[in-house]
C-alpha cells in the first residue's frame, strides 16, 4: 500500500470510533489526521495538552497566530465554545478520566495491552511528555500507527522496550486491521481486504484471535 | 509597588549552579528575553526546570546549546537534538518526568504540599525508586514536591505589580512556576500599569513576583 | 451543544439518598434557585459537600432547616445555629474538613489523584485515622479524593455549552467541583451563546458540564 | 478598660507588627480592625480566603456588590491590583507560605505556641474554616484577642480545648501587653502601662517571662 493511503486508511478507521459529544486528545503525527475523517453528523471536541479544548484546524496562511499553538507546536485555531487554561488543569482533564478517547502511536504494543513509545535505550529518548498521562487517564486508549516498522514487528506477544504504561491500551488500529485488547488477548475483529489472515498474523509477534465475527475493515 | 526593572538588573541576580524553572511549551509562552540576557551572560552548571527543551534556537534550547546546564528534569527533550546528543554523550543528566506529573510536583512545591499520589508511571520506569501507596484498593505513585531558586515566566500583558494574564497557548507552566521559586520574574510582551488588568483574569498573581521585565520586542 | 434544561427537568435528576457538592462561600457563588427546586421536591437523606452550611434562610441552609440532610461534609457550620443544633440532637452527621484540605480533595477527586499530602491539620483532631507520611524529613497528612454523584454550581455567565464566568469573589470551589461529580448542573445568572465567553477567561470549562438551568431572577 | 478601646488598643499594637509589602491575612472580628490602624508609610496586600487578594474597605451605603464579599460574607471592594482566584488557589497562598502573616483570635493559646479557636466540645463547633490552613501555612501567626475571657485564664500552660495547631503561634498580643513564643515559654515584651507585671501574671495561666529589656506597649 501507498504510504499516504496506509495513514488515510487508519485514520478513516479510527474516526469511525468517535461518538458524538466526546472530548478526544489526538497525539501529534497520524493521529491528527484523524480529525479530517470524522463523521459528519458526529461532533467531538479535541483536547490539546498544551493547554485547550476546542482545537480548530490549521489556520489559512497568514493568519497564523504566534499565541496559538498545538501541543506539537503547529499554528492553529480554536473552535467557538472553546477555551484555554494551564498544564495543571490540562492534565487534571486527562489523569481525571474526564477524556473519552486518547489515540497515539507506539513504537511497540503487546497482548496484554501494554504500549511502549517514549524511548529506545541508548538510541533514542524524546521523553514521554504528557503521553504517560494520557494512557493512564482516558477512557478509551486507541494505538493507531503502521503494523510493521519496515517489516520488524510492533504488535508483540510482549514489550521489550520501556513501557509508557501498563495494560492500558483498548484497541489497536492499523492498516491491515482493527484488533482489541481483551484479557484472552488480542481480537482481531476486522481485516483490510487488501490483506489475508495469514498476512497479519505473520506481521504479528502476538499470537491473535481471529473473531468469529470477522469483518471487513471499514473506512467510512 | 512597581517591581519593573531592567535586564541588567535581572542578569545580576543569575549565578552559577542555580536552579531555574522556565515557563513554555516548545517555547510557546517562554521568556527568551530573560533566556537571552542569560545566554549572554554565560553562567554555567544550572539545572532547569522546564516542559521541554524547545529546539536548539528557541527558547530552553539555547541554554543547552550554550552549554550552561548540567541537569535538566522535563517532559520531553526530542524536538532539541542537542539535548539528546549530550545526554548520551554524558555531558549532561536529564530526569524525564511524565508531563502532568512535572505540573503536580510543581504547583505542590508552590501551595504546601508534601507531594501527591498520581496512578501515571505504575508499571513503567517512572515508578523506580518511588513509594507506592495504596488508596480505596488503588496503588498510586508518591511524586514529592519541585521548587527552585528562581523562576523565569513570560507574560502577555503584566501590570507593574506583577499581576500577568497570559494569552491564548501561551499559559502552560507559567501560573505554576510563579509559585514555586524563591525568586520569580516575569518577563512581559507588554507592561501596563496597576489596575489595568481586570481583577477576575488575572493568571499569575502578582503577590507572587518579585520583578518584571520588559521583553525586547515590545513593551 | 445547547446544555441548557429547564428546573422540572433539573428536580427530576435529584434523588433520596445522593451524594451533592454545591459550590459557594456563605451563599456568595451558590446556585440557589437549584437549590430550592430540591427543597420544593423534598428528597431526603443527602449528603451535602460544601464548605458552609451558610444561613438558616440562604444557600445549603435552606436544605439543612428542612432535614433533607444526613451528613454534611464541610470547613464551617458556625453561620447556621440549625446545623449545630442538629448536630447536637443527634439528627445530623458533620465531617469537619479544614477549608484548604477540602478544597484539595475535591481536586483530587477531579483529577485523578489517589490524594494529597498536607501539612494542615497535623497535632490536631483531624489527624484521627489519617495515614501518616514522612517526606524529606517533614511529617504530612495524607488526605484522599472525595467525588460526588451530582455538583451543583453557580455561574455569573454560562454559554449554553456550559462554559463558565464567575465574577469577583463568587468564583471559591465552584470550578473544582465542577471536576468531581457524575453529574453537573450549573445555575447560569445569565445564560450567553456559545462564543460569548472570551476562551481566555472561562473559569468553569464546558466539557465537565452536564446541564445548564437559568437562574430565577435573571438569564 | 472600656471595651472598644481594648479591641483598638489590640488592633493598634497589631498594625505595628506589618512590614512594608506583606501579604497578610486578618480573621474575621477584632483583627479586622488591624486594617484600619496600618502606619502610613506601611503598605500591606490583605488576602480573603474565600478568593482574593486587594481586599480594600468596606464600600460606602448604597455601593455594596452581592459578588464582593469577604470571608465573613460581609460587603467589601477591591484595591488596584487585586485579583479574584478560586479556593485552590487560595489556599495554595496560605498553604504555600506566601502569606507574611495571619491574624486570629483564640479561645486558647499556650505556652508551647499551641492554638484552640474552633470549637468547645458539646457546646460550640463553628468548624475551623480556613483556619487551621492559615495557622500552618503563614510566615507569622499572631494571635490578637483579649486576655481573658471575662477573668477566665486564655492564655494557658497547655491547651485543653480541641487544637487548631500545635507549635504555630509566634505572638501573642491583648490589651495587657505584647507575648513572643519562645522555647523556654511565653516571653513578656511590652506591658500595657494600664497594668502592672503582678496584673498580667495573675491574668495569665501560662508562666510569663519577663523580659530583661521590658517595654511600655506601643500602639503607634
Amino acid at each position: 500500500m501507498d504510504k499516504n493511503l496506509v495513514k488515510e486508511t487508519i485514520a478513516r478507521r479510527v474516526a469511525l470510533e468517535m461518538n458524538d459529544g466526546d472530548l478526544v486528545n489526538l497525539g501529534i503525527g497520524l493521529p491528527t489526521l484523524v480529525a479530517n475523517f470524522i463523521p459528519k453528523d458526529i461532533n467531538i471536541t479535541l483536547q490539546s495538552e498544551n493547554g485547550f479544548v476546542g482545537l480548530g484546524p490549521a489556520p489559512l496562511k497568514g493568519e497564523e497566530d504566534k499565541d496559538l499553538v498545538n501541543a506539537g507546536s503547529q499554528p492553529v485555531t480554536i473552535l467557538p465554545g472553546g477555551a484555554f487554561f494551564d498544564s495543571l488543569t490540562s492534565f487534571a482533564i486527562i489523569r481525571g478520566g474526564h477524556l473519552d478517547a486518547t489515540v497515539l502511536g507506539a513504537l511497540q504494543v503487546d497482548e496484554k495491552g501494554n504500549l511502549a513509545n517514549w524511548m529506545i535505550p541508548g538510541k533514542m529518548v524524546p521523553g514521554m511528555g504528557g503521553a504517560m498521562d494520557l494512557v493512564t487517564g482516558a477512557k478509551r486508549v486507541i494505538v493507531a500507527m503502521v503494523h510493521t516498522a519496515k517489516g520488524a514487528h510492533k504488535i508483540l506477544k510482549e514489550c521489550n522496550l520501556p513501557l509508557t504504561a501498563a495494560g492500558k491500551v483498548d484497541l489497536i488500529i492499523t492498516e491491515m486491521g482493527v484488533m482489541k485488547v481483551t484479557n484472552k488477548g488480542l481480537l482481531l475483529t476486522e481485516l483490510n481486504p487488501e490483506f489475508t489472515v495469514e498476512d497479519i498474523k505473520k506481521a504479528t509477534d502476538a499470537e491473535l484471535i481471529i473473531s468469529y465475527d470477522l469483518k471487513e475493515m471499514r473506512t467510512s | 509597588m512597581n517591581k519593573v526593572i531592567d535586564i541588567e538588573k535581572f542578569s545580576n541576580k543569575i549565578k552559577d549552579g542555580m536552579t531555574i524553572m522556565i515557563g513554555g511549551f516548545l517555547g510557546n509562552g517562554t521568556p527568551e528575553t530573560l533566556i537571552d540576557a542569560i545566554v549572554e551572560k554565560g553562567v554555567k552548571n544550572l539545572t532547569i526546570i522546564a516542559n521541554d527543551t524547545a529546539f536548539v534556537d528557541k527558547g530552553i534550547g539555547k541554554l543547552i546549546v550554550n552549554k550552561q546546564v548540567k541537569k535538566v528534569i522535563t517532559s520531553h527533550i526530542g524536538t532539541n537534538k542537542e539535548t539528546g546528543r549530550q545526554l548520551n554523550a554524558g555531558e549532561l543528566e536529564v530526569v524525564l518526568v511524565p508531563q502532568g506529573t512535572l505540573a503536580e510536583q510543581v504547583r505542590a512545591g508552590g501551595a504546601g504540599l508534601g507531594g501527591i499520589l498520581t496512578p501515571t508511571g505504575l508499571g513503567t520506569i517512572v515508578e523506580e525508586n518511588k513509594q507506592k501507596i495504596v488508596v480505596d484498593g488503588k496503588e498510586y505513585l508518591l511524586e514529592t514536591p519541585i521548587r527552585a531558586d528562581v523562576a523565569l515566566i513570560a507574560g502577555s500583558k503584566v501590570d507593574k505589580s506583577g499581576n500577568a494574564y497570559h494569552t491564548k497557548s501561551t499559559r502552560n507552566f507559567n501560573p505554576l512556576m510563579a509559585t514555586a521559586a524563591d525568586l520569580v520574574v516575569v518577563e512581559a510582551e507588554k507592561v501596563v500599569e496597576i489596575g489595568e488588568i481586570d481583577p477576575d483574569v488575572v493568571m499569575t498573581l502578582g503577590i507572587f513576583v518579585d520583578f518584571v521585565v520588559r521583553g525586547e520586542t515590545n513593551g
